[in-house]
């Protein structure tokens, strides 16, 4: 019996119930049982997966005989040890081998008990019952060392995290870097793929031609007319109203947008072909 | 009813609603109770207003939508909460930076146009990305069926990229060079990898 | 530093806990301001100190565990906010718990040393549900054959429990140094070897 019987999804016995005996059978607990009484199997099974080992069996012994650890009656607690240990065989439960090794740990220090104390020259010898109690202390430390665990406030059983509905975000993914290299890596890629560098030569000042044509595409969406002089910022100077003007015949020849003159020599009007 | 108990009532319905991640109704909320203790739906309402002053002036606030109460993270927080969540920003496809060279050095253009140059169909996400980014926007409609939208570059492409404006792009010729680029970059590559695996012969 | 833009340090802060799902260090939420507006750390502490006085008498608390600080609901409410989650909080078997508890106060500690102090085998399935639950990890080998995994609990394993960290874990009760027990024992031994044996006479 390894503690595979008791993870976490199995039924674990009651924290805080372990010291009572698990199974009661006429108002008995279980563990008297091999002497007096019949023991349904099912209550032994129970009992049997109660304990994680035999350190806790004899934890739970000596504290049903309301003993100190450091004052165990031995004999006592061996014949209640080996009476448990021999229903469980009788019901031939598989008895993992820890317990078969406590049994014999417990009948070596009962016999030995019984011979009158030498002075033993061989003072290497480790004492088995204080072997035996320094692990029960030890056991007993960390089995209440698990009982406080289990009494700390814990997250989704006496606290639970506050968490409030999300705003609506602005784009939470920032923007990855473009280089002006991998731009035209890009262009020049697209371009050799389509063949354009012959037939469509960019140059220069075509580019703010162009750059012009989404201008003044931007000034005329809607369906409406604007005026043919509002296209130009003197400002500018020579260079931008030619601009401007390479753009409108540009965006003329594009059929892009239209020019309305109603009277000879009356204003001139643009808009965009295709309204918005 | 006194204050005292609707003072511990409000207490465990902003507990709730903090626990719950989602919209309480108000009958949720009495369900959180034994049927002794349990407030009526006035009261219950009544707390959930008293709730919803004691949060003025915090960083969240009651609101009430379609399934219920939910607490709520206040708009105004937003950029602070963004950061939370902001990830490593990703690489653009090659795809995206083909469209967007070809919106710079041929605007206007239309969708179509820039598909039939790549010879591929360009992604609307591409062109959401773009938008999204505020480097790219629609100027007008060409005037053939369907009348597809034509797209040019914005001034923030232009201050993304340090230019004044598109004639000081590069022009096409010197593209040709790029080649050039290309290869150094190809070299530089290399190097780094022939550091990484000095074992490895590049020829 | 006014106590208006303290006040609004305080709302973004109690907006950031509530938004991100898990505790946030005192770094990580200054993080979320820009460089120019970016409290002093001190000054965020004394925000935080703000907002914990702030939620008195209310549904949530906020509380300093291992990863940072978390807003959270108080225990005392814990018995109404349980009736929303139709399953029973996860019970753990003393299995595991043991298993836990050596692990928390004896690191690094191997499997073979805790089935030497319990007694028993320790299964495979508790060491993986502790690791996958994310609250205990090998940290290392010991230098023996077989070179066992020694194991240590995580910071989650700290944030699960309320606690900021080992030292804040209950006391392991006091042992008896052994030289102490092996008087005693002496001392019982020879009392129960009289009693046992009375009837017996020794010369």
């Amino acid at each position: 019996m390894t503690d595979e019987t008791t993870d976490v999804t199995a039924e674990a016995p009651e924290a805080g119930g372990e010291h009572e005996p698990l199974a009661l059978v006429s108002g008995k607990p279980v563990v008297d049982l091999p002497k007096d009484l019949y023991i349904p199997p099912d209550a032994l099974a129970v009992f049997l997966e109660s304990f994680e080992g035999p350190l806790d069996l004899l934890l739970y012994l000596i504290r049903r005989q309301n003993m100190n650890i450091l004052d165990i009656d031995v004999s006592e607690i061996t014949r209640q040890y080996m009476d448990y240990i021999s229903a469980v065989e009788a019901m031939r439960f598989e008895l993992a081998a820890e317990y078969l090794v406590m049994a014999a740990t417990l009948a070596e220090i009962k016999s030995r008990m019984l011979l009158p104390r030498q002075e033993s020259e061989d003072e290497e010898e480790i004492d088995p019952r204080a072997e035996l109690i320094r692990r029960l202390q030890q056991y007993e430390r960390f089995k209440q060392a698990a009982e406080d665990i289990d009494e700390l406030p814990r997250m989704d059983r006496d606290t639970f995290h506050g968490s409030a509905a999300l705003p609506k975000l602005p784009t939470s993914q920032p923007h990855p870097d473009v280089d002006m290299k991998e731009l035209l890596l890009a262009l020049q890629g697209v371009l050799q793929r389509a063949d354009l560098f012959t037939s469509h030569h960019v140059e220069r000042e075509k580019l703010s031609t162009r750059e012009r044509m989404s201008h003044i595409l931007s000034v005329l969406q809607g369906d409406h007319f604007v005026s043919f002089e509002s296209l130009f910022t003197p400002e500018e100077g020579r260079l931008g109203v030619v601009v401007s003007f390479l753009a409108t015949l540009e965006l003329i020849k594009e059929q892009l947008i239209e020019i309305v003159q109603a009277d000879v020599l009356g204003p001139i009007h643009v808009r965009a072909r295709a309204a918005n | 009813m006194n204050e005292e108990h609707l003072a511990r009532l409000q207490a465990i319905v902003e507990a709730a609603l903090l626990a719950a991640g989602k919209p309480l109704s108000v009958d949720q909320l009495r369900g959180l109770f034994s049927e002794e203790e349990r407030p009526a739906r006035q009261v219950m309402e009544h707390v959930l207003t008293m709730l919803e002053k004691s949060c003025e002036g915090r960083g969240f606030e009651l609101k009430n939508v379609a399934s219920g109460y939910r607490l709520q993270v206040r708009q105004e927080f937003a950029p602070w909460i963004r950061r939370l969540f902001e990830e490593k920003p990703q690489r653009y496809s090659r795809a995206l930076l083909e469209t967007l060279a070809l919106i710079a050095y041929r605007q206007p253009i239309t969708r179509g146009e820039i598909e039939e140059i790549r010879g591929v169909t360009v992604s609307s996400n591409i062109i959401r990305t773009l938008a999204e980014r505020e480097w790219v926007r629609v100027v007008g409609h060409r005037d053939v069926p369907g009348r597809p939208a034509m797209y040019a570059t914005t001034r923030q492409f232009l201050d993304y990229f340090n230019l004044t404006g598109l004639d000081e792009l590069p022009p096409l010729s010197e593209i040709r060079d790029l080649e050039e680029i290309g290869r150094e970059m190809e070299e530089n590559m290399q190097g780094e990898i022939e550091f990484d695996s000095s074992e490895q012969t590049f020829h």
